[in-house]
């Protein structure tokens, strides 16, 4: 009979099943036959016990409950256990178990009602933000990141990338730092202004190009080097700072990097050359020193843990 | 400028559902901004009890207007969301709703019993549902849906469990005041554990003690028998 | 169900305006959902004319509304929009400065790399950058820098990034051809899932300046090694 097997596994427990068969019998829970009740509860865990299923525990209890309510039920009523009368009705096991029952039911038709929510949850979708209409300033300034952050980034992250390599052959490299330096300055001594696109029209190789950026940088955060744009999409010029340098501003160290040479910070003399900056001119993309931590450049800087 | 549709506006351009108080956050930065314009400086220090009212009079309007979305407060948080009639054309658009599995029946008899008188002990939970319920509440602690709430001022001192704010997002329920039926189910009085079930066995061997209605054995802390109905706020 | 309202609630759960082909395309696909409601059912071939005349008597009926915001329709494309009157408040609640903020180092480096590999994967990112990127994606959309470009060919059908018009200008630059080169950026493998793409799209960048890329430290994939981008001059 492997229907009882399966309409057991429904029962959540023995006041499930009680429920079950209380609505057997069609009548109102406090109406209840619970004698009936108590035989067909135990008749029914006798049947689980011949399909071998095992009986829990509270299925047990629960029947010894109730063959003492009907055991109870067959003796006069003179001769049941005596009870105190203020206390009659909450000491009946009678009113007891039905007690229980009705709790037991409303929170099982709550549950039924979460069950409801939770399937209608399926079928609510969230809105998404519309577009924000927000009339734009009457002029908006260019920001203050430039291209060169954007390249300072790329560098950063080559670096990065390099350093999470498990294994690699190291290899001897012969870019330095420090030499970009001493050529870009030399090249712009000996040129007015040159492109920036320029400078890597030449290399020819991973770490002449990020060694190079890198050397662009740290010369123009040295003020020694302005990078210019006339205007958006204009050609981005690289060319000698005008002479004025800051005293105030403390000459840091700078840049330490794969190359084995520290270029000297001594070395560095204001440019003579007297050349102003057009007016229209974009700002250098290094803040000011007052605002700028002593390396402006993010080498071992790490946004996260890296994996392994 | 409504205050009402400031707030409309706001939750409209919005990823994510806003509190009250992150909305009456914004109305006090729009008002420092420089330059602001005089009705946004006028909303300077708009008291989050005035957001609320506005929030509920625009779900109101929403809901009258009968357009396919309502304004909706889960969590006590804000949001536009689709009305359930619309599921099919943006199930078709979006995609299935990817939400974790549905809740077996003792997971959903647990949580109610826990929703409506947290908190709660085991022992209490076990009282009403008449089975033990250790896996279900080990299961529903790892969906986050409750949680160890301080214990029993009793003997034993055993763990409270109260629901989540995980628990109302789920179900989208604003708060423990929007369960259904939440007064009827919380006002039922509560039997204290006096006994454990398994202790009601006595009641075969020894019908004596049922009717003497003495103090138990277990010395039951008086503050907790004599305070049935739990607060509602967890 | 009035098309009307589903069309509305279609756009309102829509991250991008949509045009009348695209929310036909909806219907259809919910019509031929198996176990579709009639309701879907009935939608079945609505003519692009229909949806186009919905479209307008639901932005008149938003407009006549008087709400914060309406339904706009940009070049083809409809969308709910935000009324201007609310510009105070969203400026403030998007963070909208008059001067834009700093990009964050983090938010620098994920825009470099979604400007040189796009259109690109957050998970290939995060294998790039060895860090989640979650936060950092979200603040880029919300300033416009990147965009949602379509969907990969691999298995999951992850969404991919793109830079937009908004980074070209934020940055000065006239193309992504523009881009200063990098091309080891380009070069760095990324582990692909299972892909169902025939074409590699390591190398769909812009061309580099680089006039001969050497072999990478890094080991490359083979793919990549054997097709190195092409050198030529800007």
């Amino acid at each position: 009979m492997p229907e009882y097997r399966v309409q057991f596994e429904v029962f959540e427990g023995p006041l499930d099943l009680l429920l079950h068969l209380v609505k057997k019998q069609e009548v109102d829970i406090y109406k209840v036959n619970l004698t009936r009740i108590a035989t067909e509860f135990v008749a029914y865990i006798e049947q689980m016990r011949e399909l071998d299923i095992d009986v829990a525990g509270e299925f047990v209890v629960m029947a010894a409950t109730l063959l003492y309510i009907k055991s109870r039920e067959l003796l006069p009523v003179e001769k049941q256990a005596v009870v105190e009368d203020d206390d009659a009705q909450e000491d009946d096991p009678r009113w007891e178990l039905i007690r229980r029952l009705v709790e037991y039911k409303k929170f099982k038709d709550a549950a039924f009602q979460l069950k409801e929510r939770e399937d209608s949850m399926d079928l609510v979708y969230e809105h998404q933000p519309g577009r924000p209409n927000i009339p734009a300033e009457t002029e908006t300034p260019r920001s203050a990141v430039s291209v060169f952050d954007l390249v300072q980034a790329v560098a950063s992250i080559l670096k990065r990338h390099g350093e999470r390599t498990d294994i690699r052959e190291i290899q001897a490299d012969p870019h330095t730092v420090s030499d970009r330096i001493d050529y870009l300055r030399k090249l712009a001594a000996t040129k007015a202004r040159f492109r920036f696109g320029e400078l890597f029209e030449t290399a020819h190789s991973r770490s002449q190009v990020v060694v190079t950026f890198l050397a662009l940088l740290e010369l123009i955060r040295m003020k020694v080097l302005v990078a210019t744009q006339s205007g958006e999409f204009e050609e981005i010029w690289v060319e000698a700072a005008p002479p004025h340098v800051d005293p105030a501003q403390p000459e840091l160290p700078i840049y330490s990097g794969p190359g084995p040479q520290q270029p000297s910070i001594q070395e560095v003399q204001p440019n003579e050359q007297p050349t102003q900056p057009p007016a229209d001119i974009v700002p250098p993309p290094v803040a000011p020193a007052e605002h700028e931590p002593p390396s402006p450049i993010p080498i071992a800087e790490h946004s996260g843990p890296s994996p392994a | 400028m409504e205050l009402k549709l400031i707030l409309e506006a706001l939750l409209h351009t919005s990823q994510k559902p806003l509190s009250p108080a992150e909305l009456r956050d914004v109305l006090n930065r729009a008002a420092d901004e420089e330059g602001a314009p005089e009705s946004a400086r006028a909303l300077k220090a708009t008291k989050v009890e005035d957001i609320n009212a506005a929030l509920h009079a625009l779900a109101a309007e929403h809901e009258s207007a009968r357009r396919s979305f309502r304004l909706a407060c889960v969590a006590g948080s804000w949001q536009f969301v689709t009305n359930p009639d619309y599921a099919p054309w943006l199930k078709a658009f979006l995609g299935v709703k990817s939400r974790p599995s549905r809740l077996t029946q003792p997971a959903l008899e647990t949580l109610a019993i826990i929703a409506y008188r947290q908190p709660i002990t085991r022992a209490e939970i076990e009282q009403i549902r008449g089975v033990a319920v250790d896996g279900v509440i080990a299961t529903l602690r790892e969906r986050n849906l409750i949680v160890e709430a301080g214990r029993a001022e009793v003997i034993g001192r055993p763990m409270q469990y109260a629901t989540t704010q995980a628990f109302l997002e789920y179900f989208g329920l604003p708060d423990l005041d929007g369960l259904p039926a939440a007064d009827e189910l919380r006002l039922i009085p509560v039997q204290r554990p006096q006994s454990l079930l398994t202790v009601d066995t006595e009641l075969v061997t020894a019908p004596s003690t049922v009717a003497q209605p003495e103090l138990p054995i277990e010395a039951v802390d008086p503050s907790v028998q004599g305070n049935p109905a739990p607060p509602p706020e967890p």
